[in-house]
């Protein structure tokens, strides 16, 4: 889809990270966790290309005035890096963005009975977040959640008032136990048994420790990858990832947007 | 109420309904984009450029935004022309818009090759030669900054079809007529200009070149004074129809191109920005073509008073 | 508290405090941007493009603003090494700054007698040469276009001073490499590049060129990428040091060209969006320094891994 | 002066017509009719150049809420053209813009007893507006204001309420009387007599029909000028006009910022 969308907030969730809730058609309600969209903040050439997003949640309100139809929504969980979302950031509600999406593969969702490891860090808890709110209640569902302070750990309230077991993991020790998440992750790996996927969205590094660990240990490994992204729809292949069988004389490229930007862990080469 | 003005432009044998294709690369090989617009509302579609073998393309990072711009370096990863044939061109018969085949070669004899296989392609309607490549054969030197090496280039894809051809020419020059007569000598149907500009972009906490490649082309708006006053200098000197292409994001941008001596236009970089941007581009140049009293578009073409 | 980093700069036996000049053409005489901010903590002031004789430049309109940059066409106004003399630098003596004196000629004699009256300035640091303009001898050509006209151009300046001599060069070329060598072979000092790259804009509803000399040259942040990587080009290819110029907004900019090769930068445009935009950069790379634990500003020249 | 200034009103005076209160420093209090000032109406590169407007009035104001200090403003009259003037409108009481001024030279004011004669179309009735706020109670101010349509007639309420005698002119003839603005001045200046001055600002075809109805009375004639400018400061040489004895081979360019945008009429070139 591709539609003008209105602000209905926009809040600062802690200290840099915003969550801002965007008006969309119905079909919305149809978008996979692990799924994004392309927002163009404002009109004009600066910024000139769209930013991508992974989808937060997606939903159904009633406007406060009365006798509206009740609205869909979309929303973002958003760190403030930059040009681009430093300017969302401003945007009051009432304001007009435009959005491209929902684009991309989501997670794939599994088995009911398979126990749901999410692991992610900063911003890459958007997509997780969505995950587990569909899949809150089934069995096993666990949230690892890093970060490098405090702030940066996010949605941990969330994750808990969906009743999801959380643990939490920051580099200074802030929050949670210190050192990184993947040390937690390897933990309950080592201890836990039965039949159990990762679901990873985050910064590379940790992505990459999440791959290994799970290959280590035979395990599923979903990962919901990033890059510079130009057009979001295969077209342009500014967003490429090495696959599996990837050499120089046969190269093997997927699209993060097009094929991914879910990826099970072992399609992907991590050299 | 005013009658529907005439958008239909022709050059090289081609017949359009309008002027407005999409710019090689920037829009896939159409399906890409076909949830979101009406394919069969603009003139062309124009191709990702194609090799006669599949091509790896760049390490990452490929592309990054710059101001008013954006910087690409793919290195033209593509399917190759035979996975073209057998993946791509099945859906492109099924849109009633003509195709322009964009493609490339890293030797004379490539270019002669692909030019061929694509000659005996129904659904193509011309083929666009992107000579913005480096010759590997001849130390590098990118055959679209030679004059000789491009009147080499244009003759072997002339030699090898009998469709129309356009070529593309590299705005990285200092003489873009020098380059656009020697096409014209070698017998080109018409010429696209422009290709990106070598740029470049730093990464300043890592102090390193931002895209892997180092270099990439700029596109986008920022590019579009450089590319009118290409379009304007070859269209007094050169006697082939020009297709006008760089930093055309709106209806304004594509008549002032068509005022500069272009035939038709390509959106490229717009199609990110709007993945319907083509579309609306048609939908405006109608609009505006009424509200001015322009029965047909081509009283633009060239209508430049300077 | 970090002790204050070293922000000097040498190069061409020229002393500078930093390394942030205004661009000519940009930035007047520098009386005019006196009241806007503090000329004397900037690195030099680099004044209009001089010529033998007044130059009354071109009709008007004579700029336009384009996507994330503007064109101009001045051409080349300005009032003439005399009244530059009398008139211009008795202000530019009251202040404590390096002044660099840019100018041009029509002919190879004009260049070398315009050169030997700045020899004669004590108030001038350096002369930068200005290579962007037609040889009115020769059909027009553009001096900074052909290495040969380049390398003449030079060593007739190179004659008539013993001062640094800085050549700018033009960017609308198909090898800057090529030229930058040929300006080295002819005992530059050091390069200033970019000057402007050819562009034009069209009025539809008038029908005709924007501006009245139909093309300007291009500057702004919509030509950096550009600029980056011919800085970059020249700086692995040719032993001399560069400024690098081309839509340099803020400290960033300014250090992404450093890091491409560039020992000092001159701000062009910016003077325009902010008076002060020269010494907000300065402030701001001094910042950058300290928070980095960068001692000496020299450590970024070329640190660039590529 | 360089500042930069809060929106404190900005509010549509006529279809396509706005007046925006912006705070300022205390020496704005010093600027005179004719001078203008370069605004940045919002920060990146889109758009990249300051825009040139005239000043409409300055004053000091008492902010609404209590204790505050009282303020200072510049005020602009401004007609929706483009991009820049497009986003102007758009601002918010409390946005920020960057103001570059009062640039330029004002009108030569003249001596109490001249009568001034006041002729402006559109916008170009924001610096005479100044002017007239200034003069009025002087003996003979009179204002002759021209424009297209009714909705192009501005500021013809401010001039009244100033208590001057204003005569109104539109081609379409929906407000005064029908033509053109300098027929109802030639009248005037047929009839009068007495040292007089003719001000004047509007579109460049309305100047060149003036300064010809003054050369040809005799009476004195001022300016204001329109130019695309970059600098503002007399810098780039961007915004050039002929003076009188200009020739190619002996130029005599003045800018329109430095020099004017206020010219004698008579030491202009009209071709
Ligand atoms: C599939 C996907 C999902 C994402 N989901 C989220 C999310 O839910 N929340 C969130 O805060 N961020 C998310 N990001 C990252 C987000 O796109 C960038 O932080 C954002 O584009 C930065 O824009 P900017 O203008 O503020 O920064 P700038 O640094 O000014 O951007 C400059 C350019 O770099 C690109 N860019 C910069 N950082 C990134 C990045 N990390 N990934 C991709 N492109 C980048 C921008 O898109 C832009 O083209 C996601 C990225 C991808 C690819
Ligand atoms: C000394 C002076 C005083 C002015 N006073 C007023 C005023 O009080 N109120 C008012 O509404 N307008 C005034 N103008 C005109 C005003 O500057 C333009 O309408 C405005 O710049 C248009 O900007 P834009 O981005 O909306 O239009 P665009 O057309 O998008 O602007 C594109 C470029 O053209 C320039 N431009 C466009 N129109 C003009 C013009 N008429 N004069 C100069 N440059 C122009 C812009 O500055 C910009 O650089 C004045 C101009 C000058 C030179
Ligand atoms: C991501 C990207 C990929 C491109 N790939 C090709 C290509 O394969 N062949 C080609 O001739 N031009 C290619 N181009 C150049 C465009 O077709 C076009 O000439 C250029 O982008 C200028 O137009 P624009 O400013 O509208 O984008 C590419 C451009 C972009 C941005
Ligand atoms: C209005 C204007 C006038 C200029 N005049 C001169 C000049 O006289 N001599 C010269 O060498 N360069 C001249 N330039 C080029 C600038 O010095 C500079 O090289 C160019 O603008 C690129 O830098 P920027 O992007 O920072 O503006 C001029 C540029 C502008 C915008
Ligand atoms: S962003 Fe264009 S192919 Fe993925
Ligand atoms: S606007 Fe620069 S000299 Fe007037």
């Amino acid at each position: 889809m591709h539609f003008k969308s209105m602000v209905v907030s926009n809040i600062e969730v802690s200290p840099g990270y915003c969550l801002i809730r965007l008006t969309a058609p119905r079909q919305i309600l149809d978008a996979r966790p692990g799924q994004f969209v392309m927002v163009r903040v404002q009109d004009g050439i600066d910024p000139l290309l769209r930013r991508p997003f992974g989808i937060f949640d997606v939903g159904t309100f009633s406007p406060e005035y009365p006798e509206s139809p009740r609205q869909h929504y979309l929303e973002i969980l958003y760190k403030i890096v930059g040009k681009g979302t430093s300017i969302l950031s401003m945007l009051h509600s009432r304001d007009y963005v435009d959005v491209l999406g929902p684009l991309g593969n989501g997670f794939d969702e599994g088995e009911p009975e398979t126990e749901k490891l999410l692991v992610g860090g900063g911003f890459g808890l958007a997509p997780l977040h969505f995950f587990a709110r569909k899949h809150a209640g089934t069995a096993g569902i666990k949230a690892f959640i890093g970060g490098k302070r405090k702030e940066d750990v996010l949605c941990v309230t969330e994750f808990e008032r969906l009743g999801i077991d959380t643990y939490v993991a920051t580099d200074d020790g802030t929050l949670g136990s210190r050192g990184l998440v993947t040390s937690v992750l390897e933990e309950q790996l080592e201890t836990g048994f039965g039949s159990r996927t990762v679901y990873a969205c985050g910064p590379e590094p940790m992505l990459r420790a999440v791959a290994g660990l799970c290959k280590r240990h035979g395990i599923g490994c979903q990962v919901s990858l990033e890059a510079n992204m130009a057009c979001g729809v295969g077209a342009c292949l500014g967003c490429v990832t090495k696959g599996r069988s990837h050499s120089e004389s046969a190269p093997d490229y997927r699209c993060v947007c097009k094929d991914g930007p879910v990826f099970d862990a072992a399609e992907l080469l991590w050299d | 109420m005013k009658k529907k003005p005439d958008m239909s432009v022709q050059f090289a044998g081609i017949q359009l309904r309008n002027p407005v294709m999409t710019a090689s690369g920037t829009f896939g090989y159409g399906k890409e984009f076909a949830g979101y617009m009406d394919l069969e509302k603009i003139g062309a579609i124009v191709t990702k450029g194609l090799s006669l073998k599949p091509k790896a393309g760049n390490p990452m990072p490929r592309i990054v935004e710059t101001p008013g711009g954006m910087l690409n370096a793919i290195g033209l990863q593509n399917v190759g022309i035979d996975a073209f044939i057998s993946e791509k061109i099945p859906f492109l018969r099924t849109v009633n818009t003509p195709v322009i085949v964009n493609f490339f070669g890293n030797t004379l004899e490539e270019y002669e090759e692909v030019a061929g296989k694509l000659d005996a392609l129904p659904e193509v309607a011309a083929v666009e030669v992107n000579i913005s490549c480096p010759n590997v054969k001849h130390g590098g030197i990118v055959f679209g900054t030679d004059p000789k090496a491009a009147f080499s280039v244009v003759k072997a894809v002339r030699s090898a079809t009998i469709k129309p051809v356009i070529v593309k020419l590299s705005p990285n020059v200092t003489d873009i007529v020098e380059m656009a007569a020697a096409c014209a000598d070698a017998d080109a149907d018409a010429l696209s200009l422009i290709n990106t500009l070598t740029g470049m972009a730093v990464d300043l906490k890592n102090r390193k070149p931002y895209l892997a490649n180092c270099t990439g082309g700029l596109s986008g708006p920022a590019i579009k004074p450089i590319a009118l006053r290409m379009v304007w200098q070859v269209s007094r000197a050169v006697q082939l129809p020009i297709i006008g292409i760089g930093g055309i994001t709106n209806a304004i941008d594509a008549l002032e191109f068509l005022l500069a001596g272009a035939t038709a236009v390509q959106v490229g970089t717009a199609n990110f920005m709007t993945p319907d941007a083509s579309q609306r581009i048609v939908e405006d140049i109608e609009k505006y073509l009424r509200e001015n009293g322009i029965e047909d578009i081509k009283e633009l073409i060239g209508a430049l008073r300077a």
